[in-house]
């Protein structure tokens, strides 16, 4: 068994709607929730804005993990967008699980504008996991490691 | 045909409490239901172990219940505490990663245990079985006239979320019941309300104060005799009414309507 | 044995899986309780005091004996607080003890002998509440 | 770049000065400052100056959220001449400075946010919104004091208003109401002049009984289905005379105005001031549908404006604006056993009371026993009744009006019946509002209600009354009242229509089924989703004067999109590269809005001049979510703002 690194600073891209899961985050800032500074969020319009391929980018650069948040099922503010992340990821995800990137690495989640403690929450177990599965070695391009 | 029930009877069926297992078999046995009772059965500890660390006092029921599964059958309950423990320690082998580890690291069960058998209180057999509508054909001696309050205390009802046995505030399966065997059912107040329970022993004047309650309630509504499915809730009540109002198990009236009372 | 109340306090919280921070004092639980008066410590009190940690006190409480386990508290708490729970927990620290049996093996051929018609059920309920 | 210390907000967990330094070394940057108010006149003024000087081509704003201050931003880099989507905000207070304590890993963090924006701006390209018109007309959705306020507020104004209610009557639950706090002047009083000016303004119409069936567009361009429900009577011919409700044999129903507590016609108006005076029959009622057989109303109507063959009606209507004004039910306390409603008919709900004293009431105002007719000697309120509670055990927020409207009950009470004999079961009594505490307080100290700090735990039939078994915490006691009639304060559920609305008008709504707002504090009447307000109780618990300010509040938003001739796009949208376009389609199917269509187009591949079947987005209708350009197989669409690489490009500078 692996002996796990005490200092071991997991990588975490987290994508958010604008509508949402950003919002929901802001709040969680303006509830002065904590969560790990390991996580750091970018911005889109909609879940569904989310190609694979950024997902699959973050783990060439040396991600740790990536979880995309969206509206929850039904409240999307483009109506539909995050029926196609689910399908997308759905399949996504378990292509990267057959590449070596075990599932619990990348997730997707439901935060509304009004969930702050959930998103507070979800990124603190998201990270926690990571943090018992350590770094990432698949899929890394070793060219961008120094 | 409806698969065979199991029947768990427990400790005080086969002592004090005789004739609410007797009516009970002899009932089932006119309506046709087949049972088995349980080969080995040990007593089910009375009352819910509430501590999460209280393994071993999960045990016994955990047996009942496995053995239920490995026969492919669902148990069968009749007294009120039988049946909380075993619906409870069922829900938390079920819903409780930590207990169903400990349960089965103890039990040492040939497959692992996840609650998967169904537990069913007498009651519920009749409603779900036989249908009180069909029931009320098969009476021979309609209790006609007779003003009977269901008396059915805590350990049926609460919790709810668990038991999901009947609305905890305003059941209504024994009334259902008395329906159908042509009695009329008296509705009051208090036939939740908790008849003091195990505390009978240390404190009887504590027991008293709230049977008088739930009897008093009772009788102020007009009722003649109550109805329990309970052992302890039975001794209570009697041995705190002034006689104007006796308590009887259910199944002694249900004997009696099926004409099969000796 | 367990010397310091901060950690009865948690073990009180574990082995009962409620939280008595949820608590609002609205008094429901003891509203409810069916022998609320004839306690000394009446539910939301219980409950305020495993929140506030005194634990000790809790132990010498007569509520502790006077609980029916009807969960009429648990089942009316707006809350979701199960004040029966915290009782059973606080008992069983008191029973848990060597020698702190609130009804031991000895007290039971009198208790029998006072009253024929005691069922098996009611011995037995009232040992496991009592007794470890 | 431009760093914001927001006070100490950011500056206390993150060192600016590094974030500066740091930033400097990125590429691209030509210039590095910080401000303790970026968002004050000050700050902006420096965003001005630091473009003009240097000649900046964008600027990175490192502060609060783009969701608070982008569009001040944005509007600075305008004024000085910059494309003002060329501004990037960092967001290093919500997302960093708030949500961690330690300042090196504050710091830290700020640095990485601050790169990913910077790498983003270095893809950007200057954005030109398009423009939009706007329909002058305004939809309302719901017909209670709230919609009734905003509609006559933009109508007053000067704008086509409709007013879409469910029930036969506008009027709401205000209507219901008896007497109404802190000031006891009645409901109706004040409400039915509303209800009539409503109906009589001319640039007001009304849409009675029915319901929104399909919203569809956007912001200055909404389309609407409006489903009109069968009245089975022709409103023009009508002349509201009533013979009709005389002569109908029907009269089981329950009265829905009186809350069940008296019965109605099958033909029926359900109050005597509804607007409009038109009755409606009740198919599930009526013996003519029930059983072919009758139709004495249409016997009887002069006027011939009986139709047993009306048909539901669709109205298919354009408006720039949609306010929400669904407003509330009170939450059934049957759920709640151990207070015996449903089963003890003397246990009533607040709004049934406000029914049993009003004097158009089923008892003409005189508050009797629903047991058996008596007058009672003793009556116990129960507030908080499913508010405060775990949410599998009811609503988790405080209904905030209860304890006002009890209060007004006792008092009520009190002063028509100085016999009888009130107390008020309470957790805490909750009166902020103006004049409000003062009104509790008059309750106790003038009128003598006995209010008891505690729950009740059961109600229990006893002998013929009520004992209502409770907890006073002041005395640390279990104590017994023998009531004869109990009230129970139920708490404020958003109508079960809430939700699906929220769902076809795009709107967000809390985990409670309320309309969420799209600030809580500085945007609380508009809804995220651009074009929809917010008025009344479908926000959040409210009382009526809450209510009416905030539906004031509600038109007044709405007036500044409808006074507009043109509203400027979002610039953010979808745009196909003609050349990689291989013209599968499958962005037309996946765009909720219809924004795409295909057309043949001559291209210049490379100088080989073709025509090829390629996407086009249509602009206006564009909402720029993104779903089209994850589905292009062959990498066409990208969205404006939100590029793929510029998405890229925030992932590698995180990930460095």
């Amino acid at each position: 068994m692996q002996v796990k690194d005490q200092n071991f600073k997991p990588l975490v891209v987290s994508f958010c709607c604008n509508w949402c899961s950003y919002a929901g985050a802001d709040l969680a800032g303006s509830s002065r929730l904590e969560y790990p500074a390991e996580v750091k969020i970018i911005r889109i319009p909609c879940s569904c804005r989310v190609d694979p391929l950024f997902v699959l980018r973050a783990f060439q650069r040396g991600a740790d993990g990536v979880i995309i948040n969206g509206c929850h099922p039904g409240d999307c503010h483009y109506t539909s967008g995050n029926y196609f992340t689910r399908r997308r990821m759905t399949l996504l995800f378990s292509m990267l699980d057959y590449l070596g990137i075990e599932r619990e690495r990348t997730r997707l989640e439901w935060v509304s504008a009004a969930e702050g403690a959930r998103f507070a929450k979800v990124m603190n177990e998201f990270v926690g996991k990571l943090h018992e599965m350590g770094a990432n070695k698949r899929l890394g391009d070793i060219r961008c490691k120094e | 045909m409806d698969k065979t029930y199991l029947y768990y009877p427990g400790c005080t069926l086969k002592t004090k409490a005789k004739e609410l297992d007797a009516y009970a078999l002899q009932s089932m046995e006119m309506l046709g239901i087949p049972c088995k009772e349980l080969d080995e059965w040990q007593c089910c500890g009375a009352v819910y172990p509430q501590a999460t660390d209280e393994i071993a006092t999960r045990l016994s029921a955990a047996r009942a219940l496995e053995e239920a599964r490995q026969k492919d059958c669902d148990l069968l309950t009749l007294c009120s505490a039988c049946h909380h423990v075993m619906k409870r320690v069922n829900h938390d082998i079920a819903s409780d990663a930590d207990i169903r580890m400990k349960v089965n690291n103890y039990s040492e069960f040939e497959t692992p245990y996840a609650g998967e058998t169904k537990v069913v209180h007498f009651l519920e057999m009749l409603r779900d079985t036989i249908g009180f509508a069909e029931l009320k054909k098969r009476v021979l001696n309609p209790l006609t006239g007779r003003k009977i309050g269901a008396y059915y205390g805590c350990l049926l009802l609460r919790p709810s979320n668990v038991m999901q046995f009947d609305d905890p505030e305003n059941p209504y399966i024994m009334e259902e019941f008395l329906h159908a065997i042509g009695a009329e059912p008296v509705l009051y107040s208090y036939r939740n309300e908790c008849c003091g329970g195990y505390v009978a022993l240390d404190d009887p004047a504590l027991v008293q104060k709230v049977c008088t309650k739930v009897l008093h309630s009772a009788e102020q509504k007009g009722a003649e005799v109550l109805v329990t499915a309970c052992p302890l809730c039975k001794y209570n009540l009697t041995k705190h009414d002034s006689g104007d109002v006796p308590t009887y198990y259910f199944t002694e009236l249900l004997a009696e309507a099926l004409g099969v009372k000796e | 044995m367990l010397v310091d109340e901060k950690g009865m306090q948690e073990e009180v919280i574990r082995m009962s899986g409620t939280e008595p921070k949820k608590c609002m004092l609205c008094g429901k639980c003891s509203a409810t309780c069916p022998p609320s008066m004839d306690m000394d410590v009446r539910p939301h009190r219980f409950v305020k005091n495993v929140k506030a940690g005194n634990i000790e006190a809790l132990m010498e409480s007569e509520s502790l004996w006077k609980c029916l386990s009807c969960f009429a508290c648990v089942e009316r708490c707006p809350r979701g607080v199960e004040p029966a729970s915290l009782v059973e927990a606080v008992r069983l620290l008191v029973i848990r003890q060597q020698g702190k049996n609130y009804l031991t093996a000895d007290d039971i051929p009198e208790l029998i002998a006072s009253d024929e018609e005691i069922p098996q059920q009611l011995i037995v309920s009232a040992f496991r509440k009592y007794s470890k | 770049m431009l760093v914001c210390w927001c006070g100490s907000n950011i500056a206390g967990t993150v060192d600016i000065n590094t974030v500066v330094e740091a930033s400097k070394r990125e590429p691209g940057v030509v210039y590095a400052t910080d401000y303790q108010y970026m968002c004050a006149e000050g700050g902006q003024a420096m965003v001005r100056r630091a473009i003009e000087e240097h000649s900046l081509t964008g600027i990175v704003v490192s502060a609060c959220s783009p969701r608070m201050h982008e569009t001040t931003f944005r509007k600075a880099a305008a004024a000085a001449g910059l494309n003002p989507y060329m501004v990037e905000i960092a967001n290093i207070r919500e997302h960093c400075s708030w949500v961690h304590k330690d300042k090196e890993v504050g710091t830290e963090k700020a640095v990485v946010l601050m790169r990913a924006a910077i790498a983003k701006l270095n893809l950007n390209t200057p954005l030109f919104p398009g423009e939009s018109g706007v329909i002058k007309r305004a939809l309302v959705i719901g017909g209670g004091i709230a919609g009734i306020q905003t509609a006559l507020d933009i109508a007053d104004a000067g704008y086509e208003v409709d007013i879409v209610e469910k029930s036969p009557t506008i009027g709401g639950t205000m209507a219901q109401l008896d007497k109404t706090f802190p000031t006891l002047d009645c409901a109706a009083c004040i409400l039915t002049p509303k209800m009539v000016d409503a109906a009589q303004h001319d640039k007001i119409t009304l849409y009675t009984y029915s319901e929104v069936d399909e919203v569809s567009g956007f912001v200055g361009n909404f389309s609407v289905k409006i489903r009109q429900k069968a009245r089975c009577i022709n409103s023009k011919l009508c002349n509201g005379c009533g013979d009709c409700i005389e002569k109908c044999p029907a009269k089981k129903a329950k009265s829905e105005f009186d809350e069940g507590l008296a019965n109605r016609k099958a033909i029926y108006v359900p109050f005597a001031q509804a607007v409009p005076n038109v009755p409606v029959i009740d198919q599930t009622q009526c013996l003519k549908f029930k059983t072919g057989k009758c139709g004495l109303c249409e016997k009887v109507c002069l006027p011939k404006a009986i139709n047993f063959e009306q048909q539901d009606e669709i109205i298919e209507k354009e408006y720039g604006v949609i306010i929400a004004a669904t407003g509330f039910r009170p939450l059934s306390p049957e759920r709640y056993g151990e207070y015996g409603y449903g089963q003890l008919p003397d246990v009533i709900t607040s709004l049934e009371f406000e029914r049993l004293m009003n004097a158009a009431g089923p008892t003409g105002g005189a508050l009797l026993r629903r047991s058996n007719g008596e007058k009672p000697k003793s009556i116990v309120f129960i507030q908080c009744v499913g508010s405060r509670a775990e949410p599998d055990k009811g609503k988790s927020y405080c209904s905030k009006i209860c304890c006002m409207y009890t209060a007004k009950h006792a008092m009520l009470v009190r002063d028509k019946y100085p016999n009888i004999d009130v107390s008020v079961f309470y957790i805490d009594v909750r009166t902020p509002g103006k004049n409000f505490d003062e009104f509790y307080r008059r309750a106790v100290e003038q009128y003598g209600v006995n209010y008891i700090k505690g729950m009740v735990g059961k109600i229990a039939e006893e002998d013929g009354r009520l004992r209502v078994q409770g907890s006073d915490l002041i005395e640390d006691t279990q104590i017994f009242v023998d009531a004869d009639l109990v009230v129970l304060a139920t708490a404020v559920e958003a109508q079960a229509s809430a939700r699906p609305l929220g769902t076809m008008l795009t709107a967000s709504m809390d985990q409670n089924n309320f309309f969420s707002e799209s600030h809580a504090k500085l945007r609380p009447v508009e809804s995220p989703t651009a074009g929809i307000f917010l008025s009344g109780v479908c926000q959040g618990p409210k009382d009526i004067p809450e209510t009416v300010a905030q539906a004031g509040a509600a038109a007044v938003k709405a007036l500044g999109i409808l006074s507009k001739d043109k509203l400027i796009g979002n610039p953010c949208i979808a745009g196909p590269d003609e050349l990689l376009c291989n013209g599968c389609a499958s962005c037309e199917k996946v765009c909720p809005y219809g924004a795409i269509t295909y057309a043949d187009k001559e291209i210049n591949d490379h100088g080989h001049r073709t025509t090829r079947h390629v996407a086009e987005i249509n602009e206006a209708i564009c909402q720029g979510c993104g779903a089209c350009t994850v589905t292009c197989p062959s990498g066409a669409m990208d969205l404006k703002g939100f590029t793929n690489r510029q998405i890229m490009a925030e992932v590698d500078a995180i990930c460095r």
